[in-house]
């Protein structure tokens, strides 16, 4: 018999300090950063690591560590705007969805399921490609893209919330529909939401990473994950730390929430302890 | 049976006219003007613009251009292309044996690794090879394409020598080689989230009562195992195989293009680059239909394994 | 030597003199002893082709694969000058008309031979809207193209046109087999249709996105100087690290346009050979002269002159280019009249790089104490590159630099749209003739404001224009060569543009593979023509 | 005595979140060939783990099974796995709360009584396919090779639950484990299911150990009675006898929690409070908070088993000093 106590919560410790760490070099990225991140040094150009440049410089001979410190910020912040934007109206949408029913719930479903016919990555990139190549677009494209998998998790939970005593007691009351809604009904959904969110922040790292990397994310010069990868692509085989760093920073950023999420799963559902 | 699957099928048709409008539109809403492009981005006469948009119908409004493309779509034809002057539907034939071959090679790979992996580290859950097994799977489901890809060409190809780095084969056999890295790559996530549930999905099979029956039968732990607890436990497996085909579609993107493939996904990176309309339009249709009738599959599958839908 | 002179009214029998004195200097590209007849060469091209077509050859992928089916009427030696080729002779008996006397015994790869008629429909082909090639510029002045006889083509002008001539060693001068072509009216040019000419390899396949075989053909009309090989495979490969690992582990023999940055990596694979040619391009940035503040010359002059160009050549172009030195002709393009070109490009002002000067200019301008602008590029990363640079340059300045990056194809839609909706944008320019003029006419002339021009400028000096339009009627390149000076010191003094340098085209092959030389005009000739593969 | 099952400080522990999770906390327990004992308690006191662990049921690798399981004089918590695999329905046999999902619901129903009679019963196929269609047709089911071909989901809960004790008896063990086989049926099966598992019973002349929380069947189906809280034995005696004068307050509290005909809905049938959680350490008397008689005194200790008349004990400290309620 092996026991595996807390082992739940340790995953969660582990996967909170990464996030934290991620989040705390994001904020303190202009005070431990040893240059500016745009700063251009053509003298520099693929400079090794030294004492001034700790992880060597780029091309244009900007400081690798420097511009990976800033780029979390750009990289964080867009995933951060992709979930938020993309779960508020999710769960709003489904929300109303699965309470309403009828032909809201007839037609919401209709464009989920149109939605939904697009593998992710392609609707994003179609997206991106029809309203234009940059940051705040790849954001709308990916929030688009994510919208409807929350709408439908959402609606199924509150399908089944619905139909508690707490909500029928609620009806009976005579509480207003969207009070029952967003008072009642959320807080119950709330958990499961949140992991769902959690995960899908680390699989928005990725596919931001992803449409930087087809150059259709953020604009230079500004230092991001995705696009620092695919720039350093074309150095791989003389200078393979331009490439290899954002990516195994990328990677970090996405096992981190990824960590995060099961943890979360793990607290939120019992049931399904180390499943 | 047939009844049913041609309820399905006709459920897909307003899916598809509608997810095609929007492609339609949205490719039309990009800031390019394909008649320049095609001219080469050289100098030109505004008589050859003028020539190239009668030739191609540019001239003419959104909902006309559209319903001349989906009259074509009914016969097979999804137009030209304007950048490369081929037919859509020729171009997607030539290149889908190489994105097929890949995807399923990448399935193949994802499957074969992830169902035995998954058993292992469910029936020896809490040990060495199930920590290790847990601990690649995240790394592998974290871990974005394209960095596995260009790691890959730098160490297999470039450094070691060992694996061709670019470009396919000419035939079947020769593209096992030429494709291996790439669907290993493309693999690698499938290969994850395939364990991951094969894992759990055996664990929470192997706790069910009618293993505990299976076991009163007095039958071998492998019977067990493979007769009783696999098929329940790979069934969660088959639900999410239809996503997965739809991530792998999307990876291909990807690996294509990292890899130098003339597939689909290679063709679909050009298209928009070079704001190639008609092939994206096709392209998108035939990838999203591809999709729905994956997942459709996917279900009818899963019924013929579960009896229990089966006969719903 | 230098002056071409073939396009020219010249007696026939100088012309004659000098057909034999470069068919005798061009035999000598006969496989090399050592060398073995056969085998099978694989050549990487960045992306995939247009079509199998020459009326739709008009890049950097296409044309090395039309170029060894098809041929033109003339070819462009090295340096420039115009060689016979199917054409075994031509002459201009006065400035409106061109006669070419076609080459006896040239047969297309079907056996088929070639005649007047393949040579009227090929060009009238190009020309006719229909088409919509976009080499038909390159007849803008024709009037009538006809067979005079069996192996006679004339061929009248509107106007005089000194760049006509060199329409005939392009790919707009390329003869198809008009049978072939009538036979495959509906996919002709595609992967089923394929494509017939007199070139010295057929084609045999062509698997879209991966690779397009040709073979050998054995009929070729100048057996000497090749075909060699049994065939050759272009392999698509859009990836540069990639491309550069197949040279390393001898999947790909041959390649062409490597990067700058992987140069010293090809030089670190064993026995590979890398040649660069400086081509007959610019990397240009150009000012809108229409929008504010940079439509006063003081704004642009304190652009250029705050911008370090030689931190520039050093450390993005490096080995990749020859500074520009403000100028779109380099010497490589100085085809005629040398010494003149030299002279000016010593004298004229060049707005060098001087911080302090850039901050008095500026200060004196309509942007005095700075301003915002943006700067149109694509992804390509040198022009990212520079555009940073430019950036952080003029960021000393006070100018905000802001970089909108767009897609390759939006780049040049909005450069060729005619809208001009940017303030400053990037771009790459080749010549498409061996002539000074082919790198100003473009940039410079008002008539290239307009939708599919290319005067990114917007630049309108009715003098400069005037300039141009009458070395254009000319037929001598002494005064051509005057006129266009004077037209591009009047553009100096205006500063519309920065040229950043001439681009070097850089060709890399494995050991084993010889017989080919670059020249800064590739784009026109074949390549695998006289290639072999050594023991 | 010369019993048929003989259980000592017998101990089931999971590994859990908070640590081992202690379901069975030391349970004696001796069964008689041919006896029927019933074994109640609430849900969670570890009946059903005792059950388990006699046919060596428990994930050995997250579960720890301590003390002594005895069956006819040999322990089985050293056998081998291949020696229990034969122990396993010929020596003792089991059945499970819910037929529904003691079945494969992707495996026919025929191939899997089948399998059953090959493995256990170790005929070849084709005498196992005649044993399951026997097995079918002695259910009374029509068209049984039809049947045969079908899933579990074609069957009622009682057919399949009238199945799988067939199909548990294959191998004509000396012992059947009845864990709950009533509770997820309806209120009219159950009772043709017991009467069913009676009969058998009779005809074999095999023991049974029924695993229960309902002291509403116990009496039609057992002779002696085992009462389970928190993981022990607090009440053993003859049915009867248990059920006329509980020597337990625990035991008297189920009866008065059981809902009587004629009283339905006059008392809510529970228990108020809840036993003491798996990870909890002794401290006292386990039922001690629940307990309507219970005195500061049963803080001191584990209450030991003690004589509560003939062939009965009890695990109180109060057991002779009070005088409790049965049923009639």
């Amino acid at each position: 018999m092996r026991r595996r106590p807390k082992a739940g919560r340790a995953v969660l410790l582990a996967a909170s300090s990464l996030v934290a760490l991620l989040c705390l070099g994001a904020l303190l990225a202009p005070a431990i950063a040893p240059h500016p991140p745009q700063a251009i040094d053509l003298r520099s150009s693929f400079a090794p690591p030294s004492q001034d440049h700790p992880l060597g410089a780029d091309k244009l001979g900007r400081d690798l560590l420097s511009r990976l410190l800033y780029g979390s910020r750009s990289t964080l912040l867009a995933a951060l705007l992709v979930v938020a934007s993309s779960t508020l109206l999710g769960t709003v949408l489904g929300l109303v969805s699965g309470y309403a029913g009828g032909l809201v719930d007839a037609m919401l479903s209709r464009i989920f399921d149109v939605l939904l016919a697009f593998p992710a990555l392609l609707l994003a990139l179609l997206i991106v490609a029809s309203v234009g190549r940059g940051m705040a677009n790849a954001v709308i494209a990916l929030a688009v893209v994510y919208v409807p998998t929350i709408a439908r998790l959402v609606r199924s939970l509150t399908l089944v919330e619905s139909r508690l005593a707490y909500v029928e007691a609620a009806q009976a009351l005579g509480y207003s529909s969207s009070r029952i809604v967003f008072v009642h009904i959320a807080p119950n959904v709330a958990p499961v939401v949140l992991v769902q969110s959690t995960i899908d922040f680390a699989y928005s790292i990725l596919d931001l990473a992803a449409l930087s990397f087809l150059g259709l994310g953020v604009q230079p010069p500004l230092a991001d994950w995705g696009a620092m990868l695919a720039e350093g692509r074309e150095y791989l085989l003389f200078a393979p730390s331009l490439a290899v760093a954002p990516g195994l920073a990328i990677m970090a950023a996405v096992i981190a929430f990824n960590l995060l999420g099961d943890g979360l799963q793990t607290r939120f559902d019992p049931g399904r302890r180390g499943a | 049976m047939l009844a049913y699957l041609a309820r399905r099928l006709l459920q897909l048709v307003p899916v598809l006219l509608v997810a095609s409008f929007l492609v339609f539109v949205a490719a039309r809403l990009t800031p390019q003007d394909p008649a320049v492009v095609m001219a080469g981005g050289r100098q030109t006469s505004t008589a050859v613009l003028e020539a190239i948009r009668a030739k191609y119908h540019l001239d003419e409004s959104v909902p006309s251009q559209y319903l001349r493309w989906m009259a074509g779509a009914l016969l097979g034809d999804l137009g030209e292309s304007y950048r490369l002057k081929q037919g859509v539907s020729a171009m997607i034939a030539a290149r889908l044996p190489v994105s097929l071959q890949l995807i399923a090679m990448s399935v193949a790979i994802a499957l074969l690794a992830a169902v035995p992996l998954g058993i292992l580290a469910a029936l020896r859950k809490g040990s060495w090879v199930d920590i290790l097994a847990t601990s690649l799977s995240l790394a592998a489901l974290s871990s974005p394409v394209f960095l596995t890809g260009i790691l890959g060409i730098l160490l297999f190809s470039y450094t070691l020598g060992w694996l061709p780095a670019l470009g396919s084969g000419r035939n079947f056999a020769e593209n096992l080689r030429y494709l291996l890295m790439p669907s290993v790559a493309l693999a690698l996530n499938m290969l994850a989230l395939s364990m991951r549930m094969t894992r759990s999905g055996m664990i929470e099979a192997m706790r069910r009562p009618y293993i505990q029956t299976a076991i009163l039968k007095g039958l071998p732990r492998r019977t067990i195992v493979l007769k009783h607890a696999l098929r329940n436990a790979l069934l969660p497996l088959v639900t999410i195989t239809g996503l997965q085909i739809g991530f792998l579609l999307s990876g291909t993107v990807l690996v294509e293009y990292t890899f130098g493939l003339g597939g689909l996904g290679s063709l679909l990176v050009n298209a928009i680059q070079t704001s190639d309309y008609p092939v994206v339009q096709g392209l998108t249709l035939f990838i999203v239909s591809a999709f729905l009738l994956i997942n459709l599959l996917v279900d009818l599958l899963y019924g013929i394994i579960d009896p229990r839908i089966r006969q719903a | 030597m230098r002056k071409s002179g073939s396009g020219r009214a010249l007696p026939a029998a100088f012309a004659l003199a000098c057909i034999v004195l470069v068919a005798t200097l061009s035999s000598c590209a006969r496989a090399a002893p050592g060398a073995s007849k056969g085998g099978s060469l694989s050549f990487a091209i960045t992306g995939d082709i247009v079509a199998l077509d020459p009326a739709q050859a008009y890049d950097f992928t296409t044309n090395p694969v039309v170029n060894e089916i098809t041929e033109g009427l003339l070819r462009f030696s090295p340096t420039g000058e115009l060689l016979p080729n199917l054409a075994e002779k031509w002459e201009s008996p006065d400035p409106k008309t061109y006669v070419y006397h076609l080459r006896k015994g040239v047969k297309f790869q079907d056996g088929s031979a070639m005649g007047a008629d393949d040579v009227v429909f090929s060009l009238d082909r190009i020309r006719d809207p229909k088409t919509a090639s976009s080499l038909a510029w390159m007849y803008g002045s024709v009037d009538r193209i006809e067979r005079t006889d069996d192996s006679t083509v004339r061929i009248s002008l509107k106007t005089p046109d000194a760049m006509f001539r060199y329409a005939l060693a392009t790919t707009a001068g390329h003869v198809i087999s008009k049978a072939y072509y009538e036979a495959h009216a509906s996919n002709f040019g595609k992967p089923e249709g394929g494509l017939l000419g007199t070139g010295p390899f057929k084609f045999a396949s062509w698997k879209p996105g991966s690779e397009i075989v040709v073979e050998r053909f054995d009929g070729y009309w100048d057996r000497d100087k090749g075909p060699f090989l049994d065939r050759v495979v272009f392999k698509i490969i859009g990836e540069d690290a990639t491309r550069v690992t197949g040279l390393k582990t001898g999947e790909i023999d041959a390649t062409i346009k490597l990067p700058v940055d992987l140069l010293p990596v090809v030089r670190s694979i064993k026995g590979a050979q890398l040649v660069g040619v400086e081509g007959l391009s610019d990397d240009w940035i150009a000012f809108n002269t229409r929008r504010k503040p940079l439509d006063d010359p003081q704004v642009r002059k304190a652009i250029i002159t705050a911008f370090n160009v030689g931190a520039v050549m050093d450390g993005i172009v490096k080995e990749a280019g020859v500074a520009a030195g403000n100028q779109s002709v380099g010497p490589a393009l100085w085809t005629y009249e040398k010494a003149a070109w030299e002279t000016f490009q010593n004298t004229v002002e060049k707005y060098a790089y001087d911080p302090a000067r850039a901050r008095e200019l500026l200060a004196k301008s309509r942007g005095a104490g700075g301003f915002k602008a943006k700067i149109l590029t694509d992804g390509d990363a040198f022009r990212v590159n520079v555009a940073q640079a430019l950036q952080a340059d003029l960021a000393k300045l006070g100018i905000q630099l802001e970089i909108e990056k767009v897609g390759e194809a939006e780049l040049t839609t909005r450069q060729f749209s005619g809208k001009r909706d940017y303030d400053i944008v990037m771009g790459g320019w080749g010549a498409d003739f061996p002539d000074p003029a082919a790198n100003i006419q473009p940039f410079l002339h008002s008539s290239g404001m307009g939708e599919g021009g290319s005067d990114f400028a917007v630049y309108s000096n009715p003098k400069v224009d005037a300039l141009i339009d009458q070395q254009s009627r000319s037929s001598d390149d002494k005064e051509r060569a005057k006129l266009l000076i004077s037209a591009l010191q009047l553009a100096a003094a205006d500063a519309p543009y920065i040229f950043v340098d001439h681009p070097k085209i850089f060709y890399a092959a494995s050991e084993k593979v010889g017989g080919y030389t670059m020249s800064p005009i590739w784009y026109w000739d074949s390549i695998a023509r006289g290639m072999y593969l050594k023991k | 005595m010369s019993g048929l099952l003989s259980l000592r400080g017998l101990r089931v522990a999971f590994a859990g979140e908070g640590g081992a999770a202690m379901a069975v906390r030391g349970v004696d327990l001796e069964l008689e060939g041919g006896e029927g004992l019933a074994l109640v308690g609430e849900s969670g006191s570890g009946k059903s783990a005792t059950a388990k662990a006699i046919l060596g049921l428990h994930d050995m690798s997250s579960t720890a099974v301590t003390g002594s399981v005895r069956f006819e004089g040999r322990e089985l918590l050293e056998l081998g796995e291949a020696e229990l695999r034969s122990f396993r329905g010929r020596g003792a046999s089991m059945v499970f709360q819910d037929p529904g999902t003691s079945f494969n619901p992707l495996l026919r129903m025929g191939e899997q009584v089948a399998e059953a009679f090959r493995s256990v019963a170790g005929l070849d196929r084709k005498a196992a396919r005649e044993a399951a269609l026997g097995l079918f047709s002695r259910l009374g089911i029509r068209d049984p090779v039809t049947r045969y071909a079908q899933y579990p989901h074609e069957f009622s809960g009682g057919m399949l639950q009238r199945m799988m004790i067939l199909l548990a008896l294959a191998g004509r063990p000396r012992l059947l484990v009845a864990d709950e086989p009533t509770t997820a049926l309806d209120v009219t099966v159950q009772a043709q299911v017991l009467l069913f598992l009676e009969e058998l019973k009779e005809e074999l002349g095999m023991a049974v150990l029924l695993v229960t929380h309902d002291m509403g069947i116990v009496a039609e189906t057992s002779t002696r009675i085992a009462v389970m809280y928190a993981g022990r034995i607090v009440e053993t005696g003859g049915t009867a006898e248990v059920l006329g004068s509980p020597a337990h307050p625990y035991t008297e509290a189920l009866l008065e929690a059981m809902p009587r005909p004629g009283s339905r809905g006059t008392r809510l049938a529970t228990i108020l409070g809840l036993p003491p959680g798996v990870y909890e350490a002794d401290s006292g008397c386990p039922f001690f908070p629940r307990c309507r008689h219970a005195l500061a005194s049963c803080m001191d200790g584990l209450p030991p088993s003690v004589e509560a008349g003939p062939g009965r004990k009890s695990a109180c400290f109060r057991t002779h000093s009070l005088s409790l309620r049965g049923i009639a």
